[in-house]
């Protein structure tokens, strides 16, 4: 019976960690779309990329795995956030007017483009990032690996920070409020223009410390980011795009749920249900779970 | 351009392709024409339907498989076709009429959604398609006029089979967009509120050009299969949607020329740079962004807006929003 | 011809329409009139499918029409046009007819894909745009025609799809008065054709000359109905349509 | 002057929405701008505030040419819009709104109570509401809080564009009162289609038909023309 608890007390860990890595990358694609109304399917891609620049760092950086860590943790939010504020500043700035679907579509070049770059410079092979915390505590009866207990302590921080940073920093609610409304935004002097280039700085160092918590437990490799956004974004979608508690919530969920499943069921059908379920939503209630019902306009 | 001359002169040259003597000008113009069936398809319901699908790959797979698995079992390639596709508009009718509700991205992603889900079970459901071992040894289709039988199994052959196709989906393409269908799915795409208030049953429209667009797909799969031979999972992938959706957007979406367009450009770069191929996703990236960025109406469409700049004439169709 | 029946609406807490009851008679043109935000273009949505209210019903030759979608309604005989006038702008003027034709007559999948278009349907277009007074505009874009002719034109789709009964929002709003001469003569051709007609209008002068009644409507309810010289004696319709200041 | 506005054109394509258009606002002076819809008012407000920008003409604020300048570089300058359709933050509260319209000052947190507690005295509404979200207010405390907002920033200059748009007249006619309280620290040029309302706030009033300035003058001298209380009036 004891066991039973502890393995179930573990998937529901294991679903957490996941879940906060959905959790921080997803924040990011409904922070963009908020904001600039793209569903931005290069996302994923900046987390491949972080996870690199960390990959990088750490190798650079020695020996000393505290110092590798920290190096690769840094080196990962920075190029992430650099790689969002590039894509903005030579993409999406320039199809401010042009349709939607324009942008869209750029967003899938710029998806072939960041992967292709990772594949010509890294080549396909998997890549590893040494953590210190590479070994298990006890937390009552039970052995947890440190790796995961600082993901979800970090991550929780992260969210709390940017919570704070949203409701209680003036540049934070300037983001929010050019969110909802771009005019209203421009009509009391917010410079829309650098608050979509943070916007973007945000995102992309979501994404690069989410990889860099990750990548020693899951390695690094190109198409590590196509996985995952395909997640992060039906998540956004689940949560309702731009609902940023919808898209914790939404990762956390699924991180939960897939862990279960894996924990106890057939472990083929995984993507299958995960994905069949998350479509349903979509189908049935397209605003999101947590969105509000909008009228046709 | 004068399409009237254009057209027979390509169709001539296409002919007579084979002189060259050159297999590698056969296998690629073979393929070119693959993925133009589908990009053709794909042009329907993004270019002139407006509506951004992203299945499309999904549809090419899954025509591919199920011509392969009936082949393999027995059926003549033939009558594995017309099930292919038949089961292909079935599946493409039932998304559609869950997805096309959906407005803008969430159309898009739910789209991208099925086609995840259909390689998942694709991949996954090995009893039956025999999951990532793939499925080997289709033998190619055949026909038999009083009593000769001819078989498809050459290059030369099956380029001319594919030549013959080609020509067949062009008329029936020509046919979905030069007919009224054609301008009614335009004036869903240029104002839908102003379509419905033309009494248009817009979910009907919409589902069918959706279907139609797979048909196109299927068709493309199931020649696919049989010329190549075997196939794995990965061709139902969303990486062919997003290559289908290149090929469309580079030649120009929702113009007529468009897929032959982009699909000949995209075709040409990937062999271009086929010695390179650690770098063939980056360069196919970077040429994407740059069409995007600097001519995002593509190869046809700005073709015809420097034409309208220069105060040329424009087809008919024009009128209607076609080109 | 047309009854609403009790119909109320709610946008998240906002009452945008309670228990509006009126009829539109065959063969007349009903004004509706009331200040910004009272609910007039809400009511056009709702009459014309595009919003089903939470209460109420509306029929339309006896027929309950409340829930159906606005391809229906059209089938049935009413359309519309849009206050922030709505075309498809990338297209020549006749573009904006012809495909509307299209729509009309080959409503349904077989019949789009078999039957063709022929000349019939270009000449009825070029009737329509007669009527209209824009067929020397035809093959030019409509983004670059202006203002007032893409309100006719607007008209002239709407038209196209032969309902007998128009609504019209706001057709005059921006005009000259010499533009909007124009305008009123299309509408009285129109109703001498046989069209009923309902129209939101701002302008007063315009709204009392042309309409046989006059529906009033304020913060969502009826406040008053009648023929225009009724209505431009009621207290009440004075005090909110034109303020306080003219009671009195 | 504070305001001086000379041959303005502005144009959307090839159709010229305003030409020619000559105005000016001295300081502590309520301006109304009277005129159809569709007229060029809403034109010329967002091209004051800088959200369009003009073909030909200039615009002098404080002896300043701002013609074509940013609308954020606009309200740092000391004019604010209070557009139709009020464009406030429908997610946040009324505090944050309040709080965002003091963005060009935001460092100043001492100015910023200040403020408050002068927006708080003309509307006192506002007090009650300060933590409800803004979208969940009734159409005329919308209103409110969109010219409270504007004038957060203490502006020289405001632009109110349709300010009774979906009140009831008891509450457009406060709404009108607030702007003889505020004149003296801010002028305002207020467009209205219940122009009687305006005319009696205003000191002074321009009649704009077809992009063009027709006619301007005192308030009353407005009131008093008879083909003004034709076309604008209803009577």
């Amino acid at each position: 019976m004891m066991i039973e608890i502890n393995y179930f007390i573990n998937v529901l860990i294991g679903g957490l960690v996941v879940g906060f890595i959905y959790a921080l990358t997803a924040l990011g694609i409904t922070i963009i779309y908020g904001i600039l109304q793209i569903p931005d399917f290069s996302h994923g891609n900046r987390y491949m990329l972080g996870a690199y620049a960390g990959f990088l760092a750490a190798s650079i950086a020695g020996n000393m795995l505290e110092i590798s860590y920290i190096a690769a943790i840094l080196a990962a939010v920075a190029v992430s956030a650099l790689v969002g504020v590039l894509s903005y500043l030579l993409v999406y700035r320039r199809l401010l007017d042009a349709p939607h679907i324009t942008s869209f579509i750029a967003a899938i070049g710029l998806l072939m483009l960041l992967e292709g770059f990772a594949l010509a410079v890294f080549g396909p092979r998997y890549q590893h990032i040494h953590t210190p915390f590479d070994y298990m505590v006890l937390v009552g009866a039970l052995r947890i690996s440190a790796q995961r207990l600082v993901i979800l302590l970090s991550s929780i921080a992260t969210i709390a920070f940017l919570f704070y940073f949203l409701k209680r920093t003036i540049t934070g609610i300037a983001l929010e409020a050019v969110a909802q409304s771009p005019i209203g935004a421009r009509l009391v002097g917010i410079n829309t223009d650098k608050i979509t280039l943070i916007a973007f700085a945000i995102a992309g160092a979501l994404a690069g410390f989410a990889a860099a918590l990750i990548a020693p437990i899951t390695l690094v490799y190109p198409i590590m980011g196509a996985e995952l956004n395909l997640k992060a974004f039906v998540i956004c979608v689940v949560g309702g795009l731009g609902n940023i508690p919808g898209a914790i919530a939404g990762g956390l969920v699924l991180g939960i749920v897939e862990s279960i499943y894996g924990g106890y069921f057939d472990i083929r059908w995984k993507n299958l249900v995960a994905f069949g379920i998350l479509v349903a939503i979509l189908i049935l209630k397209p605003e999101g779970l947590f969105g509000k019902k909008e009228r046709r306009a | 351009m004068n399409w009237k001359i254009v057209c027979p002169t390509i169709l001539v040259l296409a002919l007579l392709l084979p002189l060259t003597g050159s297999s590698y000008a056969i296998r690629i113009s073979t393929l070119f024409i693959i993925y133009t069936i589908a990009a053709m398809g794909l042009n329907i319901i993004i270019g002139y339907t407006g509506q951004a699908s992203l299945t499309q790959g999904a549809f090419y797979g899954l025509g591919a498989y199920v011509s392969a698995l009936l082949v393999l079992n027995g059926w003549s390639f033939w009558s594995s076709l017309v099930v292919a596709v038949a089961f292909v508009a079935a599946v493409a009718f039932l998304i559609g009429l869950m997805t096309l509700r959906l407005k803008g991205a969430y159309f898009a992603i739910a789209t991208l959604l099925f086609n995840v889900i259909i390689y998942e079970i694709v991949d996954k459901w090995d009893e039956v398609t025999r999951g990532p071992r793939g499925l080997f040894g289709i033998p190619s289709p055949a026909i038999e006029i009083g009593g000769v039988s001819i078989s498809f199994s050459g290059t030369q052959n099956f380029y001319y089979l594919m030549l013959a196709v080609l020509v067949i989906m062009t008329v029936l393409y020509w046919i979905i967009i030069k007919s009224p269908f054609g301008s009614i799915i335009v004036a869903i795409r240029e104002n839908e509120l102003l379509a419905e208030y033309a009494g248009v049953n817009l979910t009907k429209f919409k589902v069918a050009s959706f279907v139609f667009s797979a048909i196109f797909a299927s068709v493309a799969g199931a020649f696919y299969s049989a010329y190549i031979g075997s196939i794995f999972p990965d061709i139902t992938s969303f990486v062919n949607s997003f290559a289908f959706l290149t090929a469309v957007i580079f030649g120009g979406a929702g113009t007529l020329a468009g897929p032959f367009v982009g699909t000949a450009v995209v075709t040409l770069i990937n062999e271009v740079f086929f010695t390179l191929a650690q770098y063939t996703v980056l360069i196919q990236g970077i040429v994407f962004l740059l069409a995007i960025l600097f001519m995002p109406k593509g190869v046809m469409g700005t073709y015809y807006s420097r034409k309208a700049e220069k105060g040329g004439e424009l087809p008919k169709r024009a009128i209607m929003g076609k080109l | 011809m047309l009854s609403v029946k009790g119909v109320g609406i709610k946008f998240g807490g906002l009452r945008a329409l309670k228990g509006v009851t009126f009829d539109v008679k065959e063969g007349e043109i009903l004004g509706i009139i009331g200040p910004n935000g009272a609910g007039k273009t809400t009511l056009f949505n709702i009459i014309s499918g595009l919003y089903t209210p939470d209460e109420g019903i509306v029929l339309f030759k006896g027929k309950t029409i409340t829930g159906m979608p606005p391809h229906k309604i059209v089938r049935l005989g009413i359309n519309r046009t849009f206050q922030t006038t709505s075309l498809y702008f990338n297209l020549p003027v006749i573009g904006n007819i012809l495909i509307t034709l299209t729509g009309w007559y080959r409503g349904s999948i077989f019949k789009a894909l078999k039957e063709k278009n022929g000349e019939e349907i270009f000449e009825e277009a070029m009737k329509l745009l007669k009527f209209v007074e824009l067929e020397e505009l035809a093959f030019t874009p409509v983004k670059n025609i202006p203002q007032e002719a893409q309100r006719r034109l607007s008209i002239a789709v709407a038209i196209a799809t032969k309902p007998k009964l128009l609504l019209l929002d706001e057709p005059t709003a921006g005009l000259t008065l010499e533009e909007t001469d124009k305008i009123l003569e299309i509408i009285k051709s129109l109703r001498n054709n046989g069209t009923t007609i309902a129209l939101i209008e701002h302008k007063m002068r315009f709204i009392m000359g042309v309409s046989d009644r006059i529906v009033v409507l304020e913060s969502g309810e009826v406040i008053a109905e009648g023929k225009p010289e009724e209505i431009v004696k009621n207290e009440r319709v004075i005090k909110a349509y034109l303020g306080e200041s003219y009671v009195a | 002057m504070l305001l001086e506005v000379k041959d303005l054109h502005v144009a959307y394509g090839s159709y010229e929405v305003l030409r020619g258009v000559n105005l000016e606002i001295d300081y502590g002076e309520i301006v109304s701008i009277i005129g159809s819809n569709g007229a060029g008012k809403s034109t010329l407000f967002r091209t004051i505030s800088g959200f369009i920008k003009p073909k030909s003409g200039s615009i002098r604020f404080d002896g300043e040419e701002i013609a074509g300048k940013s609308p954020e570089e606009i309200v740092t300058i000391g004019i604010t819009h209070c557009p139709e359709g009020r464009f406030l933050f429908p997610d946040l509260s009324v505090y944050k709104n309040l709080l965002l319209g003091y963005f060009t000052n935001r460092r100043d947190k001492d100015g910023f109570k200040k403020r408050l507690e002068y927006v708080f005295e003309i509307f006192p509404v506002l007090r009650e509401r300060i933590n409800q979200r803004a979208g969940t207010m009734s159409g005329g405390e919308q209103q409110m809080l969109a010219i409270a907002r504007a004038l957060m920033p203490k502006p020289k200059l405001l632009l109110l564009d349709e300010p009774s748009f979906g009140l009831s007249p008891k509450l457009s006619w406060s709404v009108f009162e607030v702007l003889k309280e505020i004149k003296n620290d801010t002028a305002v040029l207020v467009s209205e289609q219940n122009a009687s309302l305006s005319l009696k706030v205003s000191d002074r009033a321009y009649v704009i038909e077809l992009g063009e300035i027709r006619l301007s003058g005192k308030a009353d001298e407005v009131m008093a023309n008879p083909e003004v209380k034709k076309a604008y009036l209803g009577i």
